[in-house]
């Protein structure tokens, strides 16, 4: 379905990735992991269009990505959630949450996903007109996956998602990121912690220093002794 | 001796939102305390009210046996609160030396002193080879080791941490746990926020946990944890088996 | 340890020792008065620009409204000249203290504003202080202030026909301007202005006390500019109050800032040398017209600079130096 | 032998009051054309060609751009003087960029005529190299009041007067002077306002007017607040029993242009009248030399430009000399009689201050869709109408 | 002073108000909910008076039935502004507020040139229209027709930019890009193409400002500058963020400068202006109704 091929992004002159290929099936969920700075971030960026690759390709569904403008790339399915979540500060969390199905605004049931939504993240419901500014650290990601989902993605790129999220709401999110899967959709995932994303991902990267170090199966990367010591921590 | 940091009573609202009620902890000197809760529970509203970004509703806070309710937020810097930002605010503009000499000002008037300071404390954080680096081109794990150099730097004696631990790999944040760790063998007292209970608890000395704007439990990490109120409103399940 | 930053600094005092010595010098072989009346021009504007730059600059505080001190300045000193007697160098202290004075009392409500309505605030304050001088009968009103000019004289910094004095005043003061946030820059103050401007409520929190940092800038600045504007009243030995408080000077002192570079320690002399001379030329060669062309060219030029280069003319400099430049 | 003088001229070419300063290019050119080419006026230098005293030379004008700024002007003067070597300086339509730029001639010993400026204030400041040929307010202002009393004496309502000027050098000047008059001359001013130049909205202003219903309103206003004055007035319902204008906007045809309807009748204050040309052919033939050029007729501001450079030009010729020293000693020395002008001045002649002082004005009432002169009488081709319509 | 006076007064100055209000409802939308200075509103304004005199000298359409032509090519104008200009303006990282100031105001001065050069500095104004000079007298006040009509459209222009803003996906989207453009492309949105439909939209409405105008106020290459500061501080003083302050900021406006002329002389009037601003931030900091 996506196919990264030798993608290299660079920074005014510095490589933050260099020859990068990934492959994400329809239905999959892929766990890219890898230190600070390797480079995680910036994948998903190249991918979403909000860095322009230096070189390779982005293919989707047979459709050239790269140099295409983003908000493109986000009509063609791919919805992406940044570390930084960029909600819209002052605007309420309805309003958020109405702007992510932006794209279909014609429609007379535009808010289908809205369903969805709300069973993954009940909290969002009671918050509907608070400013996202205001929103708790945690609240304020389920907002950000909330307004991804709402563009009805096929493809949808979680950059930490479980970063500062109480131990509970983060199993709750990787569970969710299961549901969203089961909804038809595709994940892919940047994770720090790796054991959790590694139980529900049927595939995982791991990049070192803007490189593919390995990849394979999830279960398969679990067992290999560098990561167990290196990503971790065992 | 008082206890370093006391909360006495403290209340916020936000309109009709209780943030805080009636939260009373304290801190004694020397303890690496943990502050934890599900997220919206009123941990970072804690942290502005102790460092003086607001008043609070109601209630006082007394910091070094003083009252400081009142004092602006420069003024507790002064006194010895160091902070560090959820959402971090670095001085985008300027270098990483430089922000975190903002910081070392507080403590040194001569620029020769505060320059020295600054790069001692990069040195101690692991940000030296960083320094001449804009903020604005930092990572954003980066970005928080910057907010920790910098409120390093005005020599606190209270330092609030807030989740400056998150996105590190277990390894990175091995490093992170050793550098708190050297904070407060460095003589200052520590109150942190963290969710990675991984972290959390080995390295505090005690955890307090907020839930709905309230002190749910307070004590030992290995007690807090097995406290079912806790399991239920904060960990889930799976930390109940785990613990 | 840090040599790179010492080094740049020394840098800096040098390169700014051999410009205004070179400067000082230009009189020998510029003897064209037009040309020298283009130079203390530039470097009036390049001593207000460096003043507004520390208050808008590195405190980022945006005043349009600093025709105001420009106007105390001037007002005071001609004031005090013409109905007192008291000779204008004492005038000038006078202009800039009083400036400083009411910067500060400004300071008190204005510096809660943030934003578009602190901008906005301080070009009211301004046009406010013009409609009083305007209408205030003791001080001219419309009709200004004409100052007596009898012949040469260093005492009443007046003078017949030659422009050097004012060239070399206008210098001092230029240097004078720069030195000071040289000397700032690298102080406790200058770095609470910067952090002021970056983010405000950090700053609090590692002990700025904002409200002062912002008030003690906007002091120097008024001052400074203060002072600029008694030069130019007794440059041009008439002011009226469209003269010396208009609105086109809180932008002409902003204009050369921006170009060259706000919020750094060359931006405005270099924004200055460029704009200003620009400014002059294209009115007096193609202005002639009548037909607006210079005003074309001259819109477009801003433009330009400020589309090709928003970090400022500096910026054309700074990167041909090593990258990750520590400014 | 030089075969060009070179004369310079600032003015506001571009910003607010550009209009005045573009008709003035206008009114220079046409003065340059009839000097430089030989033309048949009984004009100083009409015939023939150039300037005879310096061989024949031919006059080119250099403008400079004073935006109306002060320190401009005085940018501009020097670089004339000093790169355009120029030998005489005219300008410059702004009272306060004037006082700059004769300061300047004064320095550099150049003569400064100053073709339009109209503030008192001028002439007293000892200058040597500073001269006037046309009116200044008080004597405008005299005239009015001159004009006020033979109406008064002819049983017209003229007792109480109503004031409406703006807040710059002209306005507050013009109402200094009409101040001082009126109380001299025993009429009661009911009225004195002084208001923003280039106001958005006039509406206070005028429901003050119109409170105090004046018998004369005596508006010193440019052409922008001029026309919206006119228009205000008739929104409101306001309509005056007479208007006495010092001139400005009131002798601009864009403000008839705009608002003439409601202004039959108005009385304005000026230096120069078409009516004229029925006594001296000349003026009507410059006129239309004028309006070939600009599409517009002559009036207060652009037939004083027009003498101006006839003026200097005069003073070159016998100075035959550039030197700005001669020329000044040839200007103070100069006497054109009234018939060699286009203007209804008796002469041009300069007082010590360098000021023409039998430089007479005119009062023009606007009937029927131009300009009659009906004071003092010798020049005067009607009777006025009053009160206006 | 009379009851006349005072009732006079303040009808003159609520009508008054309203049109400074129709002149600043496209900056109200450009600054106040974009969040872009643009220093060159009074030029947009004398473009716009400058097309609805010519449309009237060459073509004789009265300048009420041409203000929908007037609205339709200054939305040309502005979205062409922005795209070719302020949209490069927009992408300065540091400083972007002074960039924008400095771009525009180099545009205002441009536009001043381009009008001195194509039009000549001539004072122009339409001598007889439908409108011009008429007006209605109701018990000795006097309430001029084209003001009345100003007024009208005001309500109307008011209302749907409100209606705009608040009811339609459009105007979240709007809101959206200026509190972060770099964002909107995460749920689909083309900022450039949004922002470049605001600009088109706010120089609209300066079009219907600009050919109501045009009934009875003179026209030249400078006569924005006339307006310019008034707009601004109708807008800050509504606060940043709401339509509906705008409104209510120009209604304020008017009316504080009536009364202000009653008790000062009327060349300070614009001072009481200044000083309800001044009064009122201080108080309020954000601004009447402002959000942001
Ligand atoms: N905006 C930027 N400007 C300059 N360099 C950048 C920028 N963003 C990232 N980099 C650099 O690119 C490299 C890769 O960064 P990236 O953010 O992709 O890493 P990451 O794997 O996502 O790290 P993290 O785990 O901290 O999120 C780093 O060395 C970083 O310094
Ligand atoms: N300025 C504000 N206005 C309104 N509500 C606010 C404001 N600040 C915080 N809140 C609300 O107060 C509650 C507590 O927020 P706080 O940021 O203290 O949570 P937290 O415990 O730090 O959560 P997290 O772990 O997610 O960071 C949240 O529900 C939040 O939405
Ligand atoms: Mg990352
Ligand atoms: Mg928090």
């Amino acid at each position: 379905m996506l196919s990264v091929h030798e993608v290299t992004t660079a920074y005014q002159g510095l490589v933050a990735i260099s020859a990068v290929s990934i492959e994400v099936q329809k239905g999959e969920i892929v766990c890219v992991a890898g230190a600070n700075g390797a480079g995680k971030s910036t994948l998903l960026k190249s991918i979403a269009g909000a860095e322009r690759p230096r070189s390779g390709t982005v293919t989707f569904d047979g459709k050239r990505l790269d140099g295409m403008a983003q908000h493109h790339i986000t009509a063609t399915g791919i919805a992406y959630v940044p570390e930084n979540r960029r909600l819209f500060p002052r605007l309420s969390v309805r309003d958020n949450l109405r702007l992510g199905s932006y794209l279909y605004r014609g429609e007379a049931d535009r808010e289908g996903p809205l369903d969805l939504v709300f069973k993954l993240f009940p909290r969002l419901s009671e918050r509907l007109e608070q400013r996202a500014e205001t929103l708790s650290g945690g609240e304020q990601q389920m907002l950000a996956i909330g307004r991804a989902l709402m563009t009805r993605p096929r493809l949808l790129m979680l950059d930490e998602p479980s970063q500062g999220i109480m131990p509970k709401l983060v199993d709750e999110i990787f569970q969710a990121v299961k549901t969203i899967r089961e909804a038809g959709m595709t994940v892919l995932i940047v994770e720090q912690r790796m054991a959790e994303c590694l139980e529900i991902a049927d595939r995982a990267y791991i990049l070192q220093t803007g490189r593919v170090l390995m990849q394979g199966p999830a279960a398969e990367i679990r067992g290999n002794p560098d990561v167990r010591k290196a990503y971790l921590g065992l | 001796m008082t206890a370093l940091l006391e909360t006495r009573g403290v209340w916020q609202r936000f309109g009709g939102l209780v943030a805080n009620s009636d939260v009373s902890i304290s801190v004694g000197r020397g303890e690496i305390v943990g502050l934890i809760g599900p997220n919206g529970a009123g941990k970072s509203t804690l942290f502005n009210l102790i460092a003086g970004v607001l008043p609070p509703t109601q209630g006082s806070i007394w910091f070094d046996g003083e009252d400081v309710t009142k004092l602006p937020a420069a003024e507790r810097c002064q006194r010895g609160v160091g902070r560090t930002f959820q959402v971090v605010k670095s001085f985008e503009t300027m270098t990483v030396i430089d922000n975190v000499i903002v910081g070392a000002l507080v403590r040194n008037t001569v620029m020769r002193e505060a320059r020295r300071k600054a790069h001692q404390v990069l040195e101690f954080t692991g940000l030296a080879a960083r320094a001449d680096v804009l903020a604005s081109d930092l990572v954003p794990a980066e970005k928080r080791r910057l907010e920790v150099a910098r409120a390093l730097a005005t020599e606190p004696k209270l330092l609030l941490l807030d989740e400056v631990l998150t996105g590190l790999t277990p390894t990175e944040a091995q490093t992170g746990v050793a550098l708190v760790r050297k904070v407060r063998d460095a003589g200052i007292t520590v109150l942190m926020v963290e969710h990675v209970m991984e972290i959390v608890m080995p390295l505090v000395d005690r955890a307090i946990v907020l839930d709905l704007g309230k002190v749910l439990v307070e004590g030992k990490p290995a007690d807090v944890v097995r406290d079912p109120k806790v399991i239920s409103a904060y960990l889930g399940d799976r930390h109940a088996v785990g613990a | 340890m840090d040599k790179n930053f010492a080094t740049r600094r020394r840098r800096d005092l040098i390169v700014a020792a051999v410009l205004a010595a070179l400067a000082a010098l230009a009189p020998l072989f510029v003897k064209n008065v037009y040309i020298q009346n283009i130079l203390v021009l530039t470097l009036m504007y390049a001593a207000l620009s460096q003043s507004w730059n520390i208050l808008s600059g590195y405190c980022g505080q945006i005043s349009l409204g600093h025709a105001l001190y420009f106007g105390i300045g001037a007002y005071t000193t001609e004031l005090l000249f013409t109905k007192f007697g008291v000779l204008p160098w004492f005038g000038m202290l006078a202009g800039g203290v009083i400036a400083a004075v009411i910067a500060m009392g400004l300071g008190y409500p204005f510096f809660r504003l943030r934003g578009h309505y602190f901008v906005i605030a301080t070009i009211v304050i301004a046009e406010i202080g013009l409609l009083l001088f305007q209408n205030w009968e003791w001080a001219g009103a419309a009709m200004g202030i004409t100052i007596p000019v009898r012949g040469d004289s260093w005492l009443k910094f007046q003078f017949m026909r030659s422009k050097l004095p004012y060239f070399y005043f206008a210098l001092a003061l230029c240097c004078v301007a720069w030195f000071v946030t040289w000397w700032l820059e690298d102080s406790k103050w200058g770095f609470w202005w910067r952090a002021v401007k970056d983010n405000p409520e950090a700053a609090e929190s590692l002990g700025v006390v904002v409200f002062n940092s912002k008030m003690g800038a906007a002091a120097v600045s008024a001052f400074l500019v203060a002072v600029g504007g008694a030069f130019y009243a007794q440059f041009l030995a008439y002011i009226d109050p469209e003269s010396v408080m208009g609105f086109q000077f809180s932008l002409l002192m902003a204009l050369p800032a921006v170009l060259g570079g706000i919020g750094t320690l060359w931006g405005p002399v270099l924004g200055a040398a460029i704009l200003i001379p620009m400014t002059e030329l294209t009115r007096s060669y193609i202005g002639g017209s009548g037909r607006g062309v210079d005003l074309i060219v001259y819109g477009a030029l801003i433009v330009a600079i400020s589309l090709a280069l928003p970090q400022g003319l500096v910026s054309l400099f700074s990167r041909s130096k090593a990258k990750g430049a520590t400014r | 032998q030089t075969s060009e003088v070179v004369i310079g001229a600032t003015y506001p070419l571009s910003g607010a009051g550009a209009q005045v300063g573009v008709d003035a290019q206008r009114a220079f050119e046409t003065a340059i054309d009839i000097i430089n080419n030989d033309q048949d006026f009984d004009l100083p230098l009409a015939k023939g060609v150039g300037l005879p005293g310096l061989g024949g030379a031919k006059i080119r004008m250099v403008y400079a751009d004073h935006q109306g700024d002060p320190q401009k002007g005085r940018a501009e003067a020097e670089r004339l003087i000093t790169q355009e070597k120029v030998c005489a300086v005219l300008g410059s339509y702004q009272s306060a960029v004037a006082v700059t730029v004769s300061q300047i001639c004064e320095r550099y010993q150049v003569p400064f005529l100053s073709a339009d400026n109209s503030s008192p204030s001028l002439h007293r400041r000892g200058l040597k190299y500073y001269f006037r040929a046309s009116p200044h307010d008080e004597m405008f202002s005299a005239g009015m009041f001159d004009f006020l009393d033979s109406m008064k004496k002819k049983g017209a309502k003229a007792e109480t007067l109503a004031l409406f000027h703006e807040d710059t050098i002209f306005g507050t000047d013009s109402a200094n002077a009409q101040t001082k008059l009126a109380t001299e001359r025993g009429y009661k001013i009911v009225a004195d306002i002084k208001y923003r130049a280039n106001s958005p909205s006039l509406s206070a202003e005028v429901q003050q007017l119109k409170a105090a219903n004046a018998d004369v309103l005596l508006p010193s206003s440019y052409t922008t607040d001029g026309i919206l004055l006119v228009k205000t007035m008739a929104e409101l319902g306001y309509k005056p029993n007479a208007i006495l204008a010092q001139a400005a906007g009131f002798s601009e045809k864009a403000l008839y242009d705009a608002v003439g309807d409601k202004l039959e009748g108005a009385i304005t204050r000026g230096s120069f009248s078409l009516d004229l040309a029925a006594k001296r052919p000349m003026v009507g033939k410059i006129n239309d030399l004028f309006k070939a050029k600009s599409g517009k007729d002559l009036n207060d501001n652009t037939s004083r430009q027009f003498m101006a450079m006839i003026v200097i030009a005069d003073a070159i010729n016998r100075a035959k000399s550039t030197d700005g020293e001669k020329i000044r000693d040839a200007m103070a020395a100069t006497d054109i009689p009234g018939e060699q002008t286009i203007m209804p001045w008796k002469r041009v002649k300069f007082d010590d201050m360098g000021q023409n002082n039998d430089a007479d004005p005119v009062l023009l009432q606007y009937i029927g869709g131009k300009f009659v002169t009906i004071f003092p009488s010798q020049a005067a081709v009607a009777e006025a109408v009053w009160p206006m319509k | 002073m009379t009851v006349e006076t005072i009732v006079q007064s303040l009808a003159s100055g609520l009508l008054m108000g309203l049109l400074y209000g129709l002149i600043a409802v496209g900056l109200a939308l450009i600054f106040g909910l974009m969040d872009v200075t643009n220093f060159a509103h009074g030029e947009f304004l004398m473009i716009a008076m400058y097309a609805s005199f010519f449309l009237f000298t060459f073509f004789a359409i009265d300048p009420l039935l041409s203000a929908p032509l007037v609205a339709a090519a200054m939305f040309v104008f502005g979205a062409v502004i922005y795209l070719l200009v302020v949209r490069f303006a927009m992408r300065a990282k540091a400083n972007a507020g002074m960039v924008q100031i400095f771009t525009t105001f180099g545009l205002a001065i441009v536009m001043r040139g381009l009008a001195q050069l194509f039009f000549t500095p001539d004072y122009r104004s339409i001598p007889q229209s439908w409108l011009g000079g008429k007006t209605i007298s109701v018990a000795g006040i006097f309430l001029p027709e084209p003001q009345l009509v100003g007024a009208l459209v005001s309500i109307a222009a008011f209302a749907g930019l409100y209606f705009f803003i608040h009811r339609t996906d459009f105007g979240r989207a709007l809101e959206a890009t200026r509190e972060d453009p770099g964002a909107v492309a995460l749920v689909g949105i083309d900022k450039n193409r949004v922002f470049a439909f605001g600009w088109g939209l706010g120089a609209a409405l300066v079009g219907l400002a600009g050919a109501i105008m045009a009934v009875f106020f003179y026209i030249y290459p400078d006569v924005g500058a006339s307006f310019a500061l008034i707009a601004y501080v109708t807008v800050a003083l509504g606060g940043f963020g709401s339509v509906f302050g705008a409104f209510a900021g120009g209604i304020i406006v008017g009316l504080v400068e009536a009364v202000t002329a009653l008790m000062l002389p009327p060349s300070l009037k614009s001072v009481g202006i200044y000083a309800v601003y001044l009064l009122v931030v201080f108080i309020r900091p954000r601004g009447l109704f402002g959000s942001m």
